[in-house]
């Protein structure tokens, strides 16, 4: 589809419960391509919002599974396999005692799939996105909350979503360029 | 095992030593090897660095030729091949074949006696000494001084030169000098010429000096040893009226009585008493006993089953007692502290004559001649004569009262009616009595000459010194204690170029010539006989022994008026007695480092000696381990560190000779004290009327055994005969060792050889013998008195020494620690890189190569028989040390973790040369080090597997127990509980 | 203001993540391959000697057998580096003036030795024995490669712990008859696996992979 | 992050009169406007000068070997083990307190847990030194690791050291990620705020344009909590890992099976006696008394005396097993610790953890700053103490009286125990320079502000 000019209309609320108030009206409204923007984690606006669950949990999941058995297949190959060693009398597939490493690796495999899922799910790193075009966003990370409107919402009309904005008496609508 | 062929051609070796000399040092500096200019000029300049070219050179030669151990282990696995060169013979001997040592006889004589050894040789290095069995005074075993004799050859503080006044002369010039002086001397008989030399037994010296008296008949030949057996002589003298040698058949006695006899660490016979003791304490009917009247506790009281504390001085008048008692006519005892002992006489004396004919009274040493002939006495009225006591003529070539001999040296000196001395071997200016003043006489001489391996006190007064060769460097003969001869062969060509007394005495008075032809010679002159002398010659260098030199047994009577009682004197006071260092001897070993760091058998002290005392009389002086004292006796006096001895004579106080050397190497000197400034020449061994008085100071020292207690733990396990009859298996009375099912893992099948280890500990005595030969076996470096004090010593074998019972009267317990290899190490599971594990053949390995050195294998052994290179310990600069090596074990780096493997270099050998051969290892084809060097065969090492092998019969008898057992370690070395054979008639005394 | 970066930084930081892995990756595997490089092993890497000896001549067109050099291979753990002597049982007469021969002359006149470069080089803790491998069929060529080929000599294999593991861990794919141990061009008639196994059982050839078994 | 729902019972966790600006201000100040207090500078100079002191230490022993440490046999561990168990173990209570109290919604754990965080990995860094220095052969650590090699040679994983190389290697890996994670929105914080066009590039870069929206909170709160549920069983798992080092020997004193959840619970003790040590000079330098307040103060005491009597249970229970086994050896090992030539110390380790804490009972002790200051100290030193007891005492005598010996530590050991303190010091206090020492906008969650009303939820 063709490129909107602009990449959306930002509104800018001091208090969290105008904000939430916002999104409700803005999906109400029938808008579906928003975002909202905070400094603290809100749960109500996911709510609001109807954002789904994250699929991270599977993917962590996935990542322990993995850790644990590289771990413990390397441990009884090495031991049992690649070069099969009489220590102290003990049997050569001493599993008792591998389960320790394998546990380490199984909290390794799922951390680091935490962490990058996440990073991954959140499309992070973006250390250039547009809303960071418009000069007072940056009060997004002090006490501001931010609700963005965007170009690529069937519904978006430049005029009319502005008009529609200033009727959540926001202290302020900007636009945002690309 | 022994090469029948004759050592390999040595001159060809010098040749080779010699020659190439300059590519070794110099292999940096290319200009300066290429010229042979340079060489020739630095032999004659600087012979001492010449020959530390040599010295360089022949390490190469035949290090880098085998590749042997020398690299940085571990740091080669990461790096690259490292330049290596290859040196090949240029006529190679044949014998020689690469990577297999040779195996030469020849003798160590100590104090003049021999003992019989077979030198490993690799590739032309000698690196280890062995007992010869075929020797009398040997059968197989060697004590540790005879085994350090080779680090001695590779002393890298040996002199290396001639000098004369401090500088660097030639030995022509030396000959020039010396022979002019002898040429003045002709015309008046060489009145002014002495020789002095320590005792000789040598048939060839002893001739060559006969030799020298002939052609100057007024000269004076002198014999003097400081730990010498003047005492046994006169002993001798006024019992039969003649020197004869008295020697003891031990395995042929019942009942023996040690009279302060330290019958397994002095004396000519030491080692094969202890055989024939140890040969008799194995439990059964043919059981022996041993008495022990002792004044410091030694090995032989250890293992006594009865041993009483008596004042050195107080040991005639016991003896006497023990005459009376039996009925001799004798001067009546003074009234001495035997009184108290009375029923322990009684029960000894019944014993005895329970036991005539088929017992022995032993004399020690250092006792006064009026103890020997009373104990020739008793021995003849028990009628031991000819059965347990043997007589024959005397072994010195010459016997002579030492003592009289050195005074009559000094007063001559004095009176400067010495002109030349020629002192041929011997230390005399460090080790004559102090009364004497050797030292200042000596200043009379117009000319004095050395011979001697180190630039030593004497050395330092003499004109001229001479850096002798080394007994594994030189031609000669000695005579064991029965008087059999060996034949002494150079294992390699002087070092340094030293020489022996032969050849000097031989160039002084004729002709240059080696000592290989002075000794032979003389033989040639012996065999004289007929027979074909070079197959005779050819058979004695390979057997090791003469045939047919031993002395003849003889009959001898006492002779009327022999009990002459010593006077006696001032009782006040304590008691000094002087004991020669169970390993330094008179000193002559103070600079050798495997010696100094071997711990003294009763007490664990390395790299000191101290004044030895009773727990009693330490709180009645107040005085505490390492507490210096001020020790004076008739007027003179030195400052000593006391050391608490359990069981040591109350009133007395022993101090060891042989320390505070002022001279002679880095390690001799500065080490503990000189006891020998309080030795005069009547009170030799015994000083009456000694004072100690604390200084205030404190001594540092470096003992090997903190705790010495068993702290009711059975780790040594013993028991009487009775006991033992009525509880075969006494030993399994402690502990429970879990049954092998009783494992959640799997058991781990050893198919083939089984490696295994039994301890006697009924015969083990302690001497440390094991614990040498493993540090020479496995190059187990040397750490210094510092260290050794912080705990990183390094001897793989311990022997462990336990107190147990009274403290005055303790029993003395021994228990060699080697690894245990156990099945179900502990070290092993926890070493994060798997450098300890188990072989296919049980051997609990140790991979230096592997090691990264946690430390954790260590913490989790309960055994502690593991050593840590804390530093880089092994020297890896000094070339001669080099040399001393076993090129079959690696050389340990620093970091790395070491242990006992059961000797695996030598199960490899072994097992490599069935394979050849495609058959099995035979029992006894293959022994551990330790098992080699035991004079009493406590340790045997075998396959468990083989129900027939020695090992194995030994692990099923029911004295068999392991240590520790109840922690399931599975170890594969077990020990056997020991049996004592106490007087019933002395329940009291009993130990168990 | 808020917007530093330009839009490509979103490109750039993520690759720069995956560029990380990917380099980290590289490393660990260039440190293995170079370990295991002629570079580090010496493999296939000649050494000039003192005298220009020609294995190549000697053992391949003379058809010299080892053993009359290298005498005690058979029986000792040191196959050994003949002496001067050796050489001059022949160069007596042969070449009895050749100017290459001049270093051996001058050792067997002088009784200096030749220093020759190793070739072969242990680390100084690994304790191999000649003999025993000889007696269990283990071939010259199988370590020294065809020296018969070689002017100057080189090393042929790594030896790397690994690769000794490799023969003592399946011995039958190495093995020959001892009869064949010298003969440097000898291939298996038919199966290398099959003989392998029959002379393991007729040697008696253990797999031996203890540490003990190199390693005092 | 889900703030208390409740009403605080107490004094709120936060100072009166704050707002979501006042608070992202007054902490950002710290890193990006205020001047450097004098005294960070002097705790700066004292640190790198310890820091340099450690340097020599190693340089030495990499020179000569371990021999110049006071270790020997049998005493084969000395202050590099004692010192690494300590420092592990105040590692712990960082993880603890931002895992475990998160999945208890301990909301007062939010104005700590950032420096407690930052503590625990200089702590882990400071312990990871040692397992590497007290080797022989350092320079081949790398073998630890499973890894292909040209010697075909395997670590041996039944080894409790290699147990400790997974285990303290992943804890520090999920430290640093969780830590990093929680970092996030504070980096672009300070991104926002930052005055210098350089910090606000590093701040970006390391912010990775974190922008605060809805779907990300979404996702990093499901992250954070994962991690917390995945950190959790993990910091269990590295003190037991330490502590099997020495339970799976047979040396007495080192072979019991207590030793797991006694080492736990001794490294929380540990840990939150630094935090404390931490964080009574921090609020004080830097005038968080708002955000630090008496109540987080009066917590960490209490979670001192629960731990404390956990730790004291132990000690109880190994004199108790050391009877009742009837095992001579162990017996032996308890009536040394009680008598021997150590008893000083285990006498004052008894003072120090055991006697001194129980003060901590009284309200008044745990309003009083100097007096909360002085136990934390004595808790710091009772610990390195037990670590001590445990290590040497159990080995310098165990099985053969023959191989008995003592442990005298040297200068050198000194030096690098110092030398890693001054490590920490110098770490931490570069983090409390440049990076927000409490989370921000954990702490806007727990304004009144944060409060979404009731008829919206």
């Amino acid at each position: 589809m063709r490129r909107p000019p602009i990449h959306g209309l930002l509104a800018e609320f001091d208090d969290v419960n105008d904000l939430v108030r916002a999104v409700r009206t803005a999906r109400a409204a029938g808008f579906r391509r928003l975002d909202a923007y905070t400094p603290f984690p809100v749960e109500e606006l996911s709510h609001a919002m109807g954002v789904r669950p994250s699929r991270l949990p599977l993917l962590v999941l996935l990542g322990g599974v993995g850790g644990g058995l590289a771990g413990y297949l390397l441990q009884w190959w090495t031991a049992v396999v690649a070069y099969p060693i009489n220590v102290g009398g003990r049997p050569l597939h001493s599993w008792p005692a591998f389960v320790v490493p394998t546990f380490e690796t199984t909290v390794l495999g799922a951390a680091i799939a935490a962490v990058l899922g996440m990073l991954a799910l959140n499309g992070l790193p973006m250390p250039y996105h547009p809303v960071f075009n418009v000069p007072r966003f940056a009060l997004s990370s002090r006490d501001r909350f931010f609700l963005c409107i965007e170009a690529t919402d069937p519904l978006f009309d430049r005029e009319g979503t502005r008009r529609f904005l200033e009727r959540l008496v926001p202290r302020h609508v900007s636009e945002v360029e690309h | 095992m022994t090469s029948a062929a004759a050592p390999i051609d040595l001159t060809a070796l010098r040749a080779r030593l010699a020659g190439r000399g300059g590519r070794a040092l110099w292999r940096s500096l290319d200009e300066l090897a290429e010229s042979p200019a340079f060489l020739e000029l630095l032999h004659e300049e600087l012979p001492q660095h010449a020959a530390a070219l040599a010295r360089s050179v022949d390490r190469r030669q035949f290090l880098k030729l085998m590749a042997a151990s020398l690299g940085l282990a571990g740091l080669a696995a990461c790096a690259r091949p490292p330049e290596d060169k290859i040196v090949p013979y240029v006529k190679q001997p044949e014998e020689l074949v690469l990577g297999e040592p040779l195996f030469y006889a020849t003798a160590v004589p100590l104090g003049g006696f021999a003992v019989g050894v077979l030198a490993e040789s690799h590739e032309g290095r000698p690196t280890k000494l062995e007992g010869n069995p075929t020797h009398p005074a040997s059968l197989g075993a060697i004590d540790p001084p005879t085994q350090a004799t080779l680090l001695g050859l590779y002393d890298p503080e040996r002199s290396q030169t001639i000098t004369s006044a401090g500088k660097i002369q030639t030995w022509s010039g030396f000959l020039a000098a010396v022979r002019a002086a002898l040429d003045a001397q002709r015309p008046r008989g060489g009145a002014g010429l002495h020789v002095l030399t320590e005792t000789v037994t040598s048939p060839t010296l002893h001739a060559q000096l006969r030799a020298l008296l002939a052609e100057f008949p007024q000269a004076t030949w002198h014999q003097w040893e400081p730990a010498g057996r003047d005492a046994a002589r006169a002993g001798a003298l006024r019992a039969f009226g003649a020197p004869v040698e008295t020697r003891y058949d031990l395995a042929r006695a019942d009942v023996v009585l040690a009279l302060d006899a330290d019958l397994f660490a002095t004396g000519p016979s030491r080692l094969r008493y202890a055989r024939e003791i140890a040969g008799r304490r194995r439990p059964g009917p043919g059981m022996s006993r041993l008495y022990a009247v002792e004044s410091m506790p030694t090995t032989t009281g250890a293992v006594a089953d009865h041993r009483l504390a008596l004042a050195a001085a107080d040991v005639e008048g016991f003896t006497r007692t023990v005459a009376a008692e039996l009925g001799l006519a004798v001067a009546a005892a003074p009234a001495v502290a035997v009184a108290p002992h009375h029923a322990w006489v009684r029960a000894l004396v019944d014993d005895l004559r329970a036991h005539r004919g088929a017992c022995a009274v032993v004399p020690g040493e250092h006792q006064p001649p009026a103890v020997h002939a009373l104990a020739h006495a008793i021995n003849d009225a028990l009628g031991n004569g000819g059965r347990t006591v043997i007589h024959t003529d005397a072994v010195e070539a010459a016997p002579t009262d030492q003592a009289a001999s050195l005074r009559a040296l000094v007063a001559a000196m004095r009176a400067g009616a010495v002109e030349v001395l020629l002192i041929l071997g011997g230390n005399p200016v460090y080790a004559a009595p102090a009364d004497l003043d050797f030292a200042g006489a000596l200043g009379k001489v117009a000319l004095r000459v050395h011979l001697s391996l180190h630039q030593d006190e004497t050395s330092e007064l003499c004109h001229w010194h001479l850096n002798a060769a080394h007994v594994l460097e030189a031609w000669s003969d000695a005579r064991a204690h029965d008087g059999t001869v060996t034949i002494l062969q150079p294992l390699i060509a002087p070092l340094y170029g030293g020489r022996s007394a032969h050849e000097v005495l031989a160039a002084l008075t004729g002709p240059e010539r080696p000592g290989h032809d002075v000794v032979r010679e003389h033989w040639q002159g012996v065999h004289s006989g007929g027979g074909d002398f070079e197959a005779f010659w050819r058979r004695a260098l390979n057997d090791g022994v003469v045939p047919d030199t031993a002395l003849a047994p003889r009959t001898v009577a006492l002779r009327p008026g022999w009990d002459v009682p010593t006077p006696a004197a001032p009782a006040a006071g304590l008691e000094l007695v002087f004991r020669p260092d169970p390993y330094l001897i008179d000193g002559r070993f103070a600079n050798n480092g495997w010696l100094q760091e071997l711990p003294r058998p009763i007490t664990k002290l390395t790299w000191d000696n101290a004044a030895l005392l009773a727990p009693a009389t330490a709180e009645r002086l107040g005085v505490a381990n390492g507490d210096v004292v001020e020790v004076a006796v008739g007027g003179r006096s030195a400052h000593a560190p006391v050391w608490v001895v359990p069981g040591h004579a109350l009133d007395s106080v022993t101090v060891h000779l042989g320390y505070g050397r002022r001279r002679g190497g880095a390690l001799a000197t500065g080490v503990g004290f000189d006891a020998y400034a309080l030795r005069t020449a009547d009170a030799p061994s015994i000083a009456r009327g000694a004072a100690l008085r604390p200084t205030g100071r404190r001594h540092a020292f470096a003992c090997t055994q903190d705790h010495q207690s068993m702290e009711g733990r059975a780790l040594v396990r013993a028991a009487t005969l009775a006991e033992w009859r009525a509880h075969p298996d006494f030993a399994h009375a402690f502990e429970e060792t879990p049954p092998r099912d009783r494992t959640l893992y799997p058991p781990h099948a050893y198919e083939g050889y089984a490696w295994g280890m039994a301890i006697d500990l009924g015969a083990c005595i302690g001497c440390n013998a094991c614990a040498l030969a493993c540090q020479a076996e496995n190059n187990v470096a040397v750490v210094g008195k510092e260290e050794v004090a912080r705990g990183h010593e390094m001897h793989w074998l311990r022997v462990d020494r336990y107190f147990a019972g009274d403290l005055d009267a303790p029993a003395i317990l021994h228990q060699p620690v080697p690894c245990m290899q156990c099945e179900n190490a502990p070290c092993e599971v926890v070493c994060p890189v798997n450098a300890t594990n188990h072989d296919g053949e049980g051997l609990n390995v140790m991979v230096y190569n592997r090691c990264v050195g946690t430390r954790y294998c260590s913490n989790n052994c309960p055994y502690k028989v593991r050593r840590f290179n804390f530093y880089l310990y092994s020297d890896w600069t000094t070339e001669t040390l080099k040399m001393a090596r076993n090129p079959d074990v690696t050389v340990r780096s620093r970091g790395v973790m070491e242990k006992c493997t059961y000797c695996v270099q030598r199960i490899n050998r072994a097992r490599i040369h069935a394979e050849e051969a495609g058959r099995r290892i035979a029992d006894g084809e293959l022994v551990t080090a330790c098992q080699q060097a035991c004079p009493t065969e406590a340790i045997v090492f075998g396959d468990v597997n083989d129900p027939t092998s020695r090992v194995a019969r030994l692990k099923a008898d029911p004295r068999n127990y392991a240590l520790l057992g109840e922690l399931n370690t599975r170890p594969r070395t077990t020990y056997l509980a020991a049996v004592r054979n106490p007087n019933p008639a002395l329940a009291a005394e009993q130990r168990s | 203001m808020p917007q530093i970066f330009h839009r490509s930084t979103n490109t750039l930081s993520r690759l720069s993540i995956f560029g990380a892995l990917f380099a980290l990756a590289a490393l660990l595997w260039g440190i293995a391959a170079v370990n295991r490089s002629a570079y580090m092993t010496g493999q296939g890497v000649a050494r000039v000697q003192p005298v220009q000896f020609s294995h190549k001549h000697h053992a391949g067109q003379l058809g010299i057998d080892c053993r009359y050099c290298h005498t005690q291979v058979e029986t000792a753990a040191y196959a050994g580096i003949p002496p001067t002597q050796t050489c001059m049982n022949c160069h007596a007469q042969i070449w009895a003036d050749s100017a290459f021969l001049a270093p051996v002359r001058a050792s067997f006149r002088t009784d200096r030795s030749l220093v020759w470069q190793k070739v072969h080089v242990l680390p100084d803790y690994v304790y191999f024995n000649h003999g025993i491998h000889v007696q269990k069929g283990v071939g010259c060529v199988t370590c020294h490669g065809r020296v018969d080929r070689m002017n100057q000599v080189y090393r042929a294999a790594s030896l790397q712990m690994e690769w000794c593991l490799a023969c003592h861990r399946r011995p039958e794919r190495y093995l020959r008859p001892r009869e064949r141990v010298f003969d440097l061009a000898w291939r298996p008639r038919g199966d290398q696996a099959a003989l392998g196994r029959r002379l393991v059982k007729a040697y008696g050839v253990r797999t031996r992979t203890d540490c003990s078994a190199c390693h005092r | 992050m889900t703030p208390e729902r409740r009403a605080p019972a107490q004094a709120p966790l936060i100072g009166p009169g704050h707002t979501l600006g006042t608070v992202t201000d007054r902490i950002a100040a710290v890193v990006l406007t205020a001047p450097t207090p004098r005294a960070w500078w002097v705790g700066f100079a004292v640190g790198f000068a310890l820091l340099l002191v450690l340097l020599d230490a190693v340089a030495y022993l990499l020179l000569r070997g371990v021999g110049i440490w006071g270790v020997n046999i049998p005493v084969g561990w000395g202050f590099a083990i004692i010192n690494f168990v300590w420092w592990i173990g105040i590692g712990h209570a960082g993880t603890l307190i931002s895992a475990i109290l998160l999945l208890l919604r301990q909301a007062w754990r939010q104005s700590i847990n950032r420096f407690a965080e930052a503590m625990t990995l200089f702590a882990v860094a400071c312990a990871g030194l040692y397992p590497v220095l007290h080797l022989g052969r350092p320079w081949l650590a790398y073998w630890l690791f499973p890894y292909p090699n040209t010697m075909g040679l395997w670590p041996n994983f039944r080894s409790p050291l290699i147990w400790d190389v997974f285990a303290v290697s992943t804890y520090a890996t999920v430290s640093v990620l969780f830590w990093f994670v929680g970092l996030i929105p504070d980096l672009a914080t300070l991104r926002d705020r930052s005055p210098s066009r350089i910090g606000r590039a590093v701040y970006g870069i390391l912010a990775m344009g974190w922008r605060g929206s809805v779907r990300h909170w979404e996702r990093y709160e499901t992250a954070s909590l994962l991690l917390a549920g995945l950190a959790t069983p993990l910091v269990v798992s590295v003190h037991t890992v330490v502590s099997l080092d020495f339970a799976i020997s047979i040396v007495p004193g080192w072979h019991t099976t207590i030793f797991p959840p006694y080492f736990v619970a001794g490294a929380i003790y540990g840990g939150f006696a630094m935090v404390l040590t931490l964080a009574i000079p921090l609020r004080r330098i830097y005038g968080l008394e708002d955000f630090v307040t008496m109540r987080h103060l009066d917590y960490m005491g209490r979670v001192l005396l629960a731990t404390g009597l956990i730790v004291a249970y132990g000690y109880t229970m190994e004199a108790f097993v050391a009877w009742y086994s009837g095992s001579p050896f162990e017996a032996h090992m308890m009536l040394d610790r009680f008598g021997g030539r150590y008893a000083p110390l285990y006498w004052s380790l008894l003072l120090c953890n055991v006697v001194i804490p129980q003060a901590l009972w009284f309200q008044r002790t745990r309003a009083s700053v100097p007096a909360l200051f002085a136990i934390a100290m004595s808790i710091n030193v009772g610990m390195w103490l037990e670590r001590f007891i445990i290590v040497v005492t159990s080995l310098h005598e165990d099985f053969l009286p023959s191989a008995w010996g003592m442990y005298y530590p040297t200068v050198w050991d000194w030096a690098t125990f110092f030398g890693t303190i001054g490590l920490f010091t110098t770490l931490f206090l570069l983090f409390i320079r440049f990076l927000p020492m409490i989370s921000i906008f954990e702490m806007r969650t727990l304004l009144p502000e944060a409060e979404v009303k009731e008829e919206l939820a």
